[in-house]
């Protein structure tokens, strides 16, 4: 008999998530991780929603409607008898608490992880009790994602009030989404309930949710198939055939909005040379890197977009191509002898980090280039800059439906890597970067878009891998899981339902 | 009394060492604020990080802010989470003592016995094989056979459950897989000093008079062994704790040893340093502790420390009295 | 044998053991057998004396019939006790008879004690009753200081009685004693031997006892068995073999008895033994030069209970140059620990030591000084280093004072350990394998390779046959003649210390109670307490006297 | 009355079972049927040849088709040489520190002391990062210095408890009486009479070792790839015990042979030296 599994689940629709980690506080512009939101989805809502099971379509959520005035301004109508999981009434002053200076990393002793995503905000203006204008620097062409995508969760202005800290109020329950938190042990769980008043629709599926941190990802296979837990996150391809050999267990998910990938020091390192960088992307084999880890579960992008970019997706740009000749060639042509290239790793950061790094390190030699591989600790070791410091390993989360949340948030000015001098960029592409930030004009900047990727393509900062998936494992007999394309964890009835 | 000072001032020398030494290390070998971050995270964020903790100052001028926090008994905050780290750390501890001490006790209930067995025997098959099963659990790493055992009991038989703590059965799993360990240590050590103490002439003397022999292995070889063993139980404690780290991050027990990995790897100076301060003054008193207890097991180190006054840590072998 | 003990003539009465073919062979060693076919009988309440050359195999023989020899010894015999026939070869049968059945006294009685234990608990657990009673069945007259001691805070007399109420306390019918009162003073040795005839007699026990003193066995035994080279040459009533010795050996022995007749001669002609190889000029003997002085040397103890106890009281005491001066005294008198602050292992709380008119300082000792004085510990099994082979240990004094060449050291350890009659063969053993005098030998061995100044000699000679002994002081006085050494010599043996010594002084109590010429002291004693010793020694009865002369007149 | 024999059944097949692998570890590149590189990636997760594989990779592949058989067999190689290594300098290291803190006490004792108690409680993560920080490239020599600080502190302990113990023994008080420097007493006395435990404590650090070189692996400041040693190997697959059980079992069974025979070893040898 199934001892544990009855013990965690007796009951009640109680759901017990094992996770690798629980995050350290629920303030989602404190703790930007695919940890915290799984969690998040859950304790909070946005002015607009977007509905990811609908090509990412922007819906009502918190705003009822809204009006977008011009490129830099935006108004929100807002929904009437909403309660914060605090008791508090929802309307406008939660709104400006919300992108408040604080919130907005202004305040210089807050470390605000979110700051670039939200810096494009001037001001707040309430216009009423129940309607918010949002005035931007500039113009901003994804000016209504910015209110529907993280980090513009809607806080309660009272919690931030009576918070004796910034510190403090992180580990507040500020939110009004479908499940209120019941308590968060760091390092152990975090538990949360049925909020019963939650206004909207689809409701909370279950009555309770624990998310425990099981690290090792052979015990949470093991819970999940001894019944101790009904989900766990972060299974890799090698698991899915123990967990559905076994009938009462499945495997759910796909990608996420996420691509994995490289960066490339391009100054003054073994490879500033552009060519060099060309031949490094062309030597990828990603159809047998995704066959062999990841049995063909995951796609390869085509080049630096997603398919979530709506309209702003040029679905026929080809995929990444691999082609040793044309890299044997670049590499003759810019006269490489075997010079050694350092690529820097972490052993366990990504999904098959030290697997993935090996697999490449093996093509890359296979058109010849020296390739060392170094296994930091850290990031901090990993992005030192050393003058060997050559290739790294990274991944571009899309945070908008736009390549501005993804392509041109780690390639343009305000990446931090433009910042701390791993390229610079070239004035040409600084002005198609600037026209495809402010230009509302969806044409036009398909065609920017385009232009800089082929642009990049030439001298490529960076290299593009596949894909980045998320599986996880999910007790069928009990329960049916329907995942977002995202890092969110719906566990509303629309994502959960039970058996 | 003269020697409890010089204890003192040594334990005080060694935890200042610790510290020291352990806060450079981590100074040198990552920035905080890159370990609490995404890499990609905005310069900005990473200055106000800095700017709230204080690491904006040179490094030797932190450590000597946060000494002197520590002589008022503050232990600082843990950057990743804001709490004071005394508080974070003695939140986990508890956890690890539960693993701990049952794995200490049933390897010391295992292990002696075992070790008791093969030297009565020594030579022998008995002997060989005794030692060899015994060894079995040191010779699979832990964390292995801590899958193993959850392939067995969780997947394939559904009695226990592989993670965190449910019932009392949670703990059968992860305190055998260290106790594996454990009681192969204790075993060999037992042995060893058994046979040690099995050839002085008492033992002879004792048959002579036609003692029995149970009555000689508790009244004569025991207590000889006892020394040996008291000195290994102590270095063997003081290492559990990190040990078990491996088995607490597999068995998902958030303990002391998984919040010290996570804290270094996250440059939680705070939480590090206390985390070794409480390791830190346990090992010590344990230590202190054994040579205290030579005293109370052997009359010739009693003697010994009265006529030379010396301090209670000049202590006899670990063997036995040969 | 047997006719001796039927003079009854009533009931033919039935051995309580009897020994059958015993033979031992350790295979560690090369030699092809230790002991071959030993066979004897033991009456109940008769008393049995072994005696033979050290080395000769009388305890193991013990231990064979107590079934405690090490696992390696391969035993052959049968042994029938109380008319149940066992083989000696499988050591578990023998087992059940340890205890009620024999209980065994071994041949070193300082390491045989739990250092963990005190002396009252040693006894508890062998007997319910008192334990008091059993330690003056062996000598202690004042039990009740010593219960709650450690071994290491005895002396080596007060630890051989301990072992010997350990073994009384069984009550067995058969007591084997190993050389039970080597470290005893003759007063309470005396008194010893006389309660032991008296349990024998009271509860009908059978003794087994192993001694050197053909004296002891002479007062106490009925029987004797003389032993030599693993064989029982000789065996019969006690007084018909010390009247007339058949065999050679047994001839020797007597012989070799030291005693006054013989004062300052040798006991044995032996010619060439140290001539293997040379000293280096002896130093003129300055006569009456004084060496070694202790002036008013006072040493504590802390008792269990926290008390002091003054081991020697005020001590003044003088060693000149060639002059061997003799230390006796009641046990636990603190003969050894005066000895020891010689040497720095006990430190005195007043006092001086001077050496040569230095003053001895062992908070900064000097080289010079340890090659000077050398000490012979009491208890030679202690003193061995247990892992390390003997002749390397015979040797380590002339390595540490880096003396001629390495082969020339190995010669010199190699003639001083032949001159002490040890078998080359026995050069590469560890102490653990050697018999009790073997062993007492190999630390004399040492102690000589120096040619110190001055040796102190703490009971040396007490576990070695008389034929041994003689030659062993024999070499004493070699040394003393050729190169003017001083010997303090403690021993126990009053006829040892007669033959050999030119003054004597005696302790009690830590003090000193006389001190003179051996001739005046032996003949005249001042002090009640020298009386008292010197009429305890045990002494042959004249017709062994007489023999001896014939024995010699033969020679 | 058994005998004790002098070479047990189970005492040869140990010493056999050492010195087979002493000879793998040897030879390991010249046994090696592949590179240890060599990433093949249409030929993953193959079964050893007893499990149905063939022979091109007689004891399979693991997840990047690498040969399980050459993994092993350099596995073995680094293994057991950094075991070695790092368990005979810890073991110098320790017992002279030991010896000499507690044969000469006072104030050296005391550093001694403060040493050991600070490597006992340090953990070897923090150890390690300083190592690392110190020589960047994480090197072999580094990792032996690491194996070799680790667990001297046991040593230290030890050996200083008999020293001190030493001092009491009549043996020892009698070579000093004869005037043998503290030097010879310690290492022909002393330390003679400490091989026993030192024997035992030494076999028992071997599979601690690489134990700690597994671990060190996984902090991503061990071996690093493409190179491989057994810990590594076991801490890869211990994910494949499903699909690829070999992957794991084939490093562990090494580990298990190797650290059974040792300890046998040890405790034989251990019982040689004593004193009889
Ligand atoms: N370490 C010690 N602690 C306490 N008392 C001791 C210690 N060593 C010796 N004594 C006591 O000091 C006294 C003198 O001991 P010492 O060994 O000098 O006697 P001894 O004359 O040599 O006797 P024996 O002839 O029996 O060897 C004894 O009463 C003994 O119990
Ligand atoms: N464990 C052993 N291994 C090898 N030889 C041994 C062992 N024990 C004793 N012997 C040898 O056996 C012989 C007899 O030893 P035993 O101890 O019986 O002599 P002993 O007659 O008691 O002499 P002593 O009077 O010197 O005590 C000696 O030559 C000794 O070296
Ligand atoms: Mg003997
Ligand atoms: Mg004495």
């Amino acid at each position: 008999l199934d001892a544990a599994a009855q013990s965690t689940t007796a009951g009640g629709r109680n759901l017990t998530i094992a996770v690798q980690q629980i995050p350290d506080n629920h303030d989602p512009v404190s703790e930007n991780t695919n940890v915290n939101l799984r969690v998040m989805y859950s304790l909070y809502d946005t002015l607009v929603k977007v509905d990811f099971r609908n090509g990412n379509k922007l819906v009502p959520g918190l705003a009822t409607e809204w009006k977008v005035i011009d490129a830099k301004t935006v108004e929100f109508k807002l929904r009437p008898n909403v309660v914060f999981h605090n008791g508090d009434t929802f309307d406008a002053k939660d709104v400006v608490a919300t992108f408040s200076p604080v919130r907005l990393g202004l305040d210089k002793t807050v470390p605000v992880e979110s700051r670039p995503f939200l810096s494009g905000i001037d001001r707040v203006e309430v216009v009423d009790n129940m309607t918010v204008r949002f005035q931007m620097k500039t113009g901003d062409a994804i000016i209504l994602s910015r209110f529907a995508y993280y980090p513009s969760q809607i806080i309660s202005a009272t919690a931030l009030k009576e918070a004796k800290s910034y510190q403090d109020f992180t580990a507040m329950d500020a939110g009004t989404g479908p499940y209120s938190l019941v308590s968060h042990e760091v390092g152990k769980d975090v538990v949360l309930k049925k909020f019963d008043k939650y206004w909207g629709n689809p409701k909370a599926a279950a009555d309770t949710v624990t998310f425990t941190a099981v690290p090792e990802l052979a015990t949470r296979v093991a819970g999940l198939l001894s019944g101790q837990f009904d989900i766990i996150t972060e299974i890799g391809t090698d698991e899915v055939a123990q967990i559905e050999a076994n009938s009462a267990t499945g495997v759910a998910g796909g990608p996420v909005a996420n691509i994995r990938g490289l960066f490339y020091d391009c100054i003054s390192s073994p490879i500033s040379d552009p060519r060099i960088r060309r031949a490094l992307n062309f030597s990828i084999d990603r159809e047998t890197l995704v066959l062999t880890l990841y049995n063909g579960r995951v796609g390869i992008p085509h080049d630096w977009q997603m398919a979530s970019f709506g309209d702003l997706y040029l679905a026929d740009r080809p995929a990444a191509e691999y082609n040793p000749e044309k890299a044997r060639a670049l590499l003759k042509e810019a006269g490489y002898n075997g010079e050694e290239i350092v690529y820097r790793t972490l052993p366990t950061y990504y999904a098959k980090q030290l697997e993935t790094a090996q697999i490449l390190q093996s093509m890359w030699k296979a058109v010849g280039f020296n390739i060392k591989l170094e296994v930091k600790e850290n990031w901090d070791q990993a992005t030192k800059d050393t003058p060997d410091r050559a290739i790294i390993d990274s991944s571009f989360t899309g945070y908008y439906s736009d390549p501005l949340g993804q392509f041109w948030r780690r390639f343009g000015p305000e990446s931090s890597y433009t910042k701390q001098g791993w390229w610079t960029i070239s004035p040409e592409m600084q002005k198609l970067g600037d026209e495809l930030t402010t230009s509302t004009d969806i044409k036009r900047r398909r065609e920017v878009f385009g232009k800089m990727l082929d642009e990049f393509e030439q001298d490529p900062h960076g290299g593009m891998l596949h894909d980045l998936a998320q599986f996880m494992g999910v007790r069928k007999d009990r329960i049916e899981l329907k995942p977002l394309p995202s890092e969110y964890l719906d566990l509303t009835t629309e994502g959960v339902s039970f058996k | 009394m003269n020697w409890l000072l010089l204890r003192s001032g040594r334990a005080i020398l060694t935890l200042l060492l610790l510290l020291t030494f352990t806060f450079f290390t981590l100074a040198a070998s990552g920035d905080p604020a890159l370990q609490k971050f995404s890499p990609d995270v905005d310069l900005a964020t990473i200055a106000a990080f800095r700017e709230k903790w204080g690491l904006n100052e040179p490094i030797w001028k932190q450590f000597l802010i946060y000494l002197e926090r520590l002589a008022h008994f503050d232990f600082g905050m843990s950057y990743r989470t804001g709490r004071p780290a005394l508080e974070v750390v003695l939140d986990r501890v508890p956890v690890t003592l539960s693993l701990a001490i049952p794995s200490i006790v049933l390897s010391i209930v295992i292990g002696i016995p075992l070790g008791f067995y093969a030297a009565m025997n020594k030579g022998r098959l008995a002997d060989r094989i005794t030692i060899l099963v015994a060894v079995m659990g040191l010779a699979i790493p832990p964390f292995l056979l801590g899958i193993f055992l959850m392939y067995v009991f969780s997947i394939w038989l559904g009695w226990l459950p592989p993670s965190g703590y449910v019932n009392w059965t949670s703990y059968i799993m992860p305190v055998a897989s260290i106790s594996a360990v454990y009681a192969a240590i204790f075993a060999r050590f037992t042995r060893s000093a058994m046979v040690e103490v099995m050839s002085h002439p008492m033992i002879e003397t004792a048959k002579a008079s036609g003692l029995a022999t149970g009555l000689v292995q508790r009244v004569h070889v025991l207590p000889n062994v006892l020394l040996p063993l008291v000195t290994i139980t102590a270095l063997e404690f003081g290492n559990v704790v990190t040990f078990a780290a491996v088995i607490e991050n597999l068995f998902s027990w958030p303990g002391a040893g998984t919040l010290l990995i996570e804290a270094v790897a996250g440059r939680d100076y705070a939480v590090v340093e206390a985390v070794l301060l409480l390791t830190g003054s346990t090992m010590i008193l344990a230590n202190f502790l054994t040579d205290l207890s030579y005293g109370l097991i052997d009359p010739r180190i009693r003697d010994y420390r009265r006529a030379y006054r010396r301090s209670p840590d000049q202590l006899p072998s670990p063997e036995g009295a040969a | 044998m047997i006719e001796a003990n039927q003079s009854s003539g009533v009931v033919p009465l039935q051995p309580l053991l009897s020994i059958k073919g015993l033979g031992v062979g350790f295979s560690t060693g090369t030699a092809t057998s230790t002991l071959s076919s030993i066979s004897f009988d033991l009456m109940p309440g008769e008393i049995l004396g072994i005696v033979g050359e050290s080395g000769s195999g009388k305890s193991v023989t013990c231990r064979a019939i107590t079934g405690l020899l090490p696992n390696f010894a391969r035993v052959r015999g049968e042994m029938i006790f109380d008319g149940q026939s066992r083989s000696l070869s499988s050591p578990r049968m023998l087992a059940p008879l340890r205890g009620a059945d024999m209980a065994m006294i071994f041949q070193d009685p300082m390491s045989a004690l739990d250092p963990l234990m005190t002396v009252r608990r040693h006894l508890r657990l062998r007997t319910k009753e008192d334990p008091a009673i059993y330690l003056r069945q062996a000598g202690i007259d004042e039990p009740n200081t010593l219960l709650d001691t450690y071994a290491h805070q005895l002396s080596g007399g007060q630890c051989q009685r301990v072992a010997i109420a350990c073994a009384l306390s069984r009550n067995p019918r058969l007591l084997i004693a190993d050389e039970p009162t080597t470290a005893l003073d003759v007063t309470v040795q005396a008194g010893i031997l006389r309660r032991l005839k008296a349990l024998s007699a009271e509860r009908n026990m059978a003794i087994i006892f192993v001694t050197h003193d053909l004296a002891v066995v002479y007062q106490l035994c009925d029987r004797v068995l003389v032993m030599h080279q693993g064989q029982v040459v000789e065996s019969g009533d006690v007084k018909t073999v010390l009247t007339a010795p058949k065999a050679p050996y047994t001839q020797d022995l007597i012989r070799a008895i030291p005693r006054p007749a013989v004062r300052g001669e040798r006991l044995v002609t032996v010619p060439g033994e140290l001539g293997q190889y040379s000293f280096p000029a002896p130093p003129a003997i300055a006569g009456g030069h004084q060496l070694l002085e202790f002036q008013a040397v006072k040493v504590q103890y802390k008792r269990p209970d926290g008390s002091n106890v003054d081991a020697v009281k005020d001590v003044s005491l003088t060693l000149k140059r060639g002059e061997i001066l003799g230390l006796v005294g009641e046990s636990g008198s603190g003969k050894s620990t005066l000895a020891k602050t010689a040497v720095g292992l006990a430190r005195p709380i007043s006092g001086n030591v001077m050496l040569d008119g230095e003053r001895l300082d062992w908070n900064a000792p000097r080289m010079q000084w340890r090659r000077d004085i050398q000490y012979i510990f009491q208890d030679p099994r202690g003193a061995l280093d247990p892992s390390a082979r003997i002749l390397s240990q015979v040797r380590m004094p002339l390595d540490v004072h880096r003396l001629g060449e390495a082969s020339e050291r190995d010669a010199r350890a190699r003639a001083l350990m032949r001159a002490t009659r040890l078998e080359d063969a026995l050069f590469s053993r560890k102490p653990a394998s050697l018999s009790g005098g073997q062993r007492q030998r190999a630390t004399i061995a040492r102690a000589l390779t120096l040619q110190p100044k001055v040796l102190i000699c703490d009971e040396s000679v007490s576990a070695l046959d008389v034929s041994i002994q003689a030659r062993v002081l024999d070499l004493l006085m070699d040394l003393r003649e050729k190169l003017g050494i001083a010997i303090l010599f403690i021993s126990h043996d009053l006829s040892v210390i007669d033959h050999l010594c030119d003054r004597v002084a005696v302790m009690r109590q830590g003090e000193l109670v006389e001190e003179g010429e051996t001739e005046a002291l032996f003949r005249q004693p001042v002090a009640d307490y020298t009386q008292d010793l010197i009429a305890a020694i045990p002494r042959l009865p004249s017709f062994a006297g007489v023999q001896i002369a014939r024995i010699e007149a033969m020679a | 009355m058994s005998p004790s024999g002098n070479f047990p059944l189970l005492i040869v097949a140990s010493f056999l079972i050492v010195a087979v692998f002493v000879l793998l570890a040897i030879f390991a590149a010249p046994l090696s049927p592949h590179n240890v590189a060599d990433i093949n990636l249409l030929a993953r997760f193959r079964p050893p040849v007893f499990l149905g594989g063939t022979w091109d990779y007689p004891l399979g592949t693991d997840r990047l088709g690498r040969d399980m058989l050459s993994l092993i067999l350099r596995g073995i190689q680094i293994s057991l040489t950094i075991a070695a290594v790092g368990t005979i300098c810890g073991a110098i290291f320790g017992t002279t520190l030991g010896l000499l803190s507690g044969w000469v006490g006072g104030l050296l004792d005391n550093l001694v002391g403060i040493l050991v108690d600070f490597q006992a409680t340090i953990p070897n993560l923090i150890l390690i990062l300083a190592l690392v920080t110190i020589m960047p490239e994480a090197n072999f020599v580094a990792f032996v210095i690491i194996m070799a600080m680790y667990g001297w502190d046991r040593y230290a302990r030890l050996a200083r408890a008999i020293a001190l113990n030493a001092k009491n023994q009549p043996y020892v008080q009698a070579q000093q009486v004869i005037g043998a420097s503290a030097f010879r007493i310690v290492t022909r006395s002393v330390l003679p009479n400490f091989m026993a435990v030192l024997l035992v404590t030494m076999s028992l650090s071997f599979p601690q070792t690489i134990l700690l070189e597994t671990t060190l692996s996984f902090l991503g400041i061990g071996i690093q790839p493409p190179d491989t040693s057994l810990g590594v190997l076991i801490g890869e697959g211990r994910g494949q015990l499903y699909n690829a059980p070999w992957v794991v079992l084939l490093p562990a069974s090494v580990i298990l042979l190797a650290t059974i025979s040792i300890s046998m070893l040890g405790d034989w040898a251990r019982d040689r030296v004593g004193v009889d």
